[in-house]
């Protein structure tokens, strides 16, 4: 993330996400989507912004550092995506996707959809973007937000939005052929990468505000940095960060090549990154002591983030069963360096 | 104290066994009743004080005060027998729990005639909140850097300082304050000395402080030169920091300290059950194992309170060990049920929320493990 | 362990087993033998020395804290156990107990026995007493050590013989009906206990160990016990130790006094000691240093038992997995509490 | 160097995995002709010469040496993959591992004209082992606490002093040992120098020490005024330090910090295939996550080397998760594998009791992770 344009882009989100004040999430979401942020790796010709999968990662790294509340990670990670893979436009305004596929039927040439969706924004969405099993077709179709479907509300733990669509019958906008390969397993993986370098920004930022934190305060008159254990635990803390950071940094380069082994990168960042949240947010509490316990530190804010991502996409238990499963066609040491052994 | 914690296991008999009984009976009747649902950390967070009043009534309030005092003259065994009743069903018992915890035995070690009579009967019947003001802004784990200062004024002593992290202070009827009635802060434990306050007062000014899972369970209490009468003073005047040592170990040494989730583990327990996972039954079976030793641990730590033999380091050491118990409870759940916590969520996603959310607070509160540690390697004498 | 009987035998032992010196394991086996104390916690009417388990559990706790090899545990904690409830009498010598079960037929009267039997010290032994299923009967017999028996010998990490008896039909010294509930689940259960209680005294002796090395040795010009970070691994040793000891000395109270779940405490109990085996090797060796990685230094004899002994009657997995399929029966709090609920 | 380590991923090419495939087809060929069974920490205790040898004629040893010196010109990548490839398959390299990783670059860059023509290419060729002479009695973690002195005499040197813990010094041609030649051990850093023994030499006796597995894999290296030459110093006198100092980051640095345990791992998942025990699977899953995130990081720094970026912090953080990963790899094994570990067992069983004997060594060689934990805090800024 050294080159020239990903470090423009990362000074550009930055200076949009990085401010205090009044509506900080709608004045950070609307800047990102009129510079064209919310749509970056997305073919401009599907109606997104272009640039590649390390660019995009970028703006999901940054907005996931400064614990921003805008779904940059829903709308170009995953809906564009999909959008894109399947052929179809990105609509205008902001377009989420589900995690669940809808159930189609076909009535006098209109595609109906019924099924209970979890979509994550939906509440704010213009259309949401869905795949669809329809008779012995796989689809993907688009729902427009103002259809009447039923939403029921609900947030993670950072009190980010996680709501559930209710349709029954609804009319799709838009729907087109989905392509080989792209099925439930493939969306799974897809979010799996965006929650990893989300969860490596987080906990970068944890050791961010620890590494201040035990400079600046003091505690038995000399500085928190003085006591031995606290750099201990800092220095673990730094480890388990960078860690977190190789992982999801590796896996998004495979994924961006089009590695053969793109899937077994996926599933072990998403695993290491899901299982050092705990370790990442239980020191970075220990070391700001209760300070970082109040709702008016910045602490809780990516620490709450750790905890709901990990969970989302596929907590660590299921991408360790899903490695165990690819062990079972090929040897341990060649699954591990990407040879065919 | 040179080669181990001396920390023999204590059995309990027939009569404990009948006590037990007749609280799980009294807990089923609330239960069937609806007044309340399990919770994991109430005794911290989920204050009834109709809950409260109905426990003591039935004497489960201050056991081991004296019956002068309202108390029920039952040791302390007895009294652990209750406690962890009361935690394993996740009963709401923050109203009283300070009171009966610290306060009492407080109260009645260093108090004065008066204030026994005022406040110990009142507690036992679980009709008097209270809270302890302790930590001050930007001390950390440094408690003996206190700057509230009492000053000796007509009529008794003005107050002037402020306090955080301040749990139940909202609703207490009084709070225990740390102050410097002598000598400066450069003397730190010396000139230290304990307040009784009732609330609400003049001067005193409670602001909540909220935590990161938005609730509001603790405050910041600010002293603007309030004004307490002359018999206020609890205990000697300086001996405020050995006081508050003394406090701190029956605050460590109750099985709150490994307790604080079970009634997550008690629900997922249900969960595996009827899932029949191999890999979570395994561990399942490890945190049950876990729980057992630390159940026999607190147990030998009541009981050498019971004989009057001073629990600090075995605590400091149970609390250790427990407080990363607790969280493990929440990282093993988490883990393996395959459920994605939420806040409010009816089963154990709501629990679970809960667990996760407070899951700082376990180290934090009584002691971060690095300052328990410290307490444990004094008593095995490397300082 | 305080009261008189007790403090004594822990005297006595101790001055037998702590030495030094030429041929330290035969000497201090044959005081402990001369002194009846490899037959304690035996009744006196079976041929042992009598006293209860808390006895039997001091003279074991006392010989694993000086990691002196000698097989006080397997004699009787083990083989006296299984001879006195099949009210057979202990033999002469040195009778250990097989951890396997024989295949017994009986020919002209004669039980003749024949499987491959795991017997811990066979070769030293005098004598072998096997739990035996022949035809529909459970039988305890005894095998004479000079009878003839192919015997493979092995050791585990801590050098302690783990032998192996093959036998073919040989003809039992004597025998007996097994009693109502002494079963090989009962075997195992036993020297789980016997195992606990040494675990837990290792650990103890690790934990002195290494408070002695951190207060004599001085790194970077002060003593080690200066060093915060040493003084908290010297804590995290410390409540590790106390919870192994704890939970072996309860576990011994509640088989002592014939508690209802005594089948519990004796699970937890290897759960806790097993599990907490690592941790203590793992803090002892690193705060020894290179030190204690030598195999002149005394706490190597230690460590290599931990690691030796929780493998030993079945580590924490499985009584992880006991405890969990107790659980099927029982609810979590009143198992925990060992009441009916 | 303010907010986290700077440690970008790295994409091996084509060409490295041409290279791969060479080595594994060299391996299979030795495997097959039964030269070696693989071992856990292989590396460290299990010697090989005629194997080095082979290794040497194939051009995988002084990879990254000039042609000049009988090296092969290639990058710190391609010695990566081999470094790699001999490590998963338990290879018996110890014969010329240390001489390879230290002081063959060591030699490079300090060396005088002489000692690189003497020992570069007979280090190339898997001739010349190397021992290091650095800990001694009583000092602990502390390297710079060196009493053995080098006293300039007639034609050379006299040095007088005892090195302990010092491997394969038994089998070595070459020992370089830390010695005090200016000032005194107050001085701590200055004043040391490096010298090049060749073995055996008058005046040095080499004792084994056993550790408790009871191998002789490290010595006690005792040096009773022994002389040698003028130029076995080793680069700049008083320098010795700094120039240790890097041979640690290059020690720290490879593979082998978390790979040492690898054929115990590839055993059990081949053992976990055939038994199909979910709760196995999954931490098995779980192991590999784990060596897959640290291969990464491993190559990263590598990747750094290569650019000539010292990787000081980020070796001792990767040398930190590294050998918790060893211990851990054992730890699962033998909980979940259900054997008992066995000394000199025939499978599973074998492999696990030498890595349960090696364990403690995993944290204590190289560097305690008490010692790289303050090197990553001093990288942070915070000391």
């Amino acid at each position: 993330m050294n080159d020239d344009p990903r470090a423009e882009i990362r000074a550009t989100v930055t200076a949009i996400v990085d401010r205090r004040g009044e509506d900080r999430t709608g004045r950070a979401w609307k800047e990102l989507s009129e510079g064209g942020f919310h749509l970056i790796g997305v073919p401009e010709e599907a109606g997104g912004s272009g640039g590649g999968l390390g660019e995009l990662s970028v703006v999901v790294d940054v907005a996931a550092f400064h614990a921003v509340p805008v779904p940059v990670a829903e709308t170009a990670f995953l809906a564009g995506w999909l959008l894109a893979r399947a052929g179809l436009s990105v609509p205008a305004g902001m377009t989420v996707a589900s995690l669940d596929e809808a159930i189609g039927h076909r009535q006098d040439g209109v595609l109906r959809l019924s099924g209970r969706l979890r979509v994550p924004w939906a509440r704010h969405a213009g259309h949401v973007v869905t795949m669809v099993r329809c008779a012995e077709e796989n689809l993907v179709a688009v729902i427009p937000g103002d259809a009447g479907v039923d939403l029921v509300t609900a947030e993670n733990l950072a009190g980010e939005p996680r709501d559930l669509l209710v349709l029954d019958g609804v009319a799709a906008a838009a729907s087109a052929a989905a392509p080989p390969g792209l099925d439930a397993a493939a969306l799974l993986r897809r979010g799996a990468l965006a929650r990893s370098v989300q969860l490596a920004a987080a906990a970068r930022a944890v050791l961010v505000s620890a590494r201040r934190h035990v400079t600046e305060r003091e505690q038995f008159g000399r500085p928190l940095a003085r006591f031995q254990a606290v750099q201990q635990h800092l220095a673990a803390l730094a480890a388990q960060v960078t860690a977190m950071q190789v992982s999801a940094q590796a896996a998004v380069a495979a994924v961006e090549h089009g590695d053969a082994d793109a899937a077994v990168a996926v599933a072990a960042a998403k695993a290491t990154t899901s299982a050092g949240a705990r370790q990442v947010a239980a020191i970075g509490h220990q070391l700001h002591g209760a300070l970082g316990y109040s709702s008016e530190h910045h602490l809780g804010a990516v620490t709450t983030r750790l905890w709901a991502w990990r969970e989302e996409f596929g907590n660590e238990s299921h991408w360790h069963d899903h490695l165990a499963a690819a062990l079972h066609d090929r040897a341990w040491w060649p699954l591990l360096t990407g040879d065919a052994g | 104290m040179t080669t181990s914690i001396h920390l023999p296991p204590h059995r309990l008999g027939e009569a404990a066994r009948r006590l037990r009984d007749d609280v799980r009976s009294f807990l089923d009747g609330e239960l069937a009743a609806g007044t309340f649902v399990p919770r994991c950390d109430a005794w911290m967070s989920v204050a009834d004080p109709a809950f409260s009043r109905r426990l003591g009534a039935r004497g489960w309030i201050g056991m081991t005060l004296p019956s002068a005092y309202g108390g029920h003259d039952r040791s302390p065994l007895e009294r652990f027998v209750v406690t962890e009743e009361l935690l394993a069903a996740g009963a709401p018992v923050a109203a009283h729990w300070i009171a009966d915890r610290q306060m009492a035995p407080s109260i009645l070690r260093h108090g004065s005639p008066a204030q026994r009579e005022r406040y110990l009967p009142a507690i036992a019947r679980g009709e008097c909140s209270f809270a302890i003001g302790m930590s001050e802004p930007d001390a950390g784990s440094d408690l003996a850097s206190v700057r509230t200062r009492a000053r000796q004024v007509d009529g008794g002593w003005e107050i002037t300082g402020t306090k955080v992290w301040t749990t139940g202070a909202h609703f207490a009827h009084a709070i225990v304050v740390l102050a410097r009635t002598d000598g400066s802060p450069a003397d730190r434990h010396a000139g230290l000395s304990q307040f009784i306050v009732d609330l609400p007062a003049p001067g005193v000014e409670i602001r909540p402080i909220r935590t990161i899972d938005g609730e509001h369970h603790v405050n910041e209490v600010i002293f603007e030169a309030a004004v307490v009468a002359e018999d206020s003073l609890l205990g000697e005047r300086g001996a405020g920091w050995r006081q508050v040592t003394a406090e701190l170990a029956h605050e460590r040494s109750g099985p709150e300290r490994y307790m604080s989730t079970v009634p997550l583990l008690r629900a997922w327990a249900e969960h595996v059950r009827q899932q029949g996972d191999a890999s979570a039954e395994r561990e399942l079976g490890g945190l049950t194992a876990r729980a057992w030793t630390l159940r026999q641990m607190s147990l030998s730590v009541a009981a050498a309170l019971a004989e009057g033999r001073p629990p600090e380091i075995a605590a400091a050491l149970v609390k250790d060990l427990g407080s990363r118990f607790e969280a493990d409870v929440v990282e093993t759940v988490r883990r393996l049920a395959g459920i994605e916590p939420r806040k409010n969520g009816p089963g154990l996603d709501g629990l679970l929320a809960e667990a996760i959310l407070h899951s700082p607070a376990f180290t934090l509160r009584g002691g971060s493990n690095e300052i328990l540690r410290s307490v444990v390697a004094r008593g095995l004498g490397v300082r």
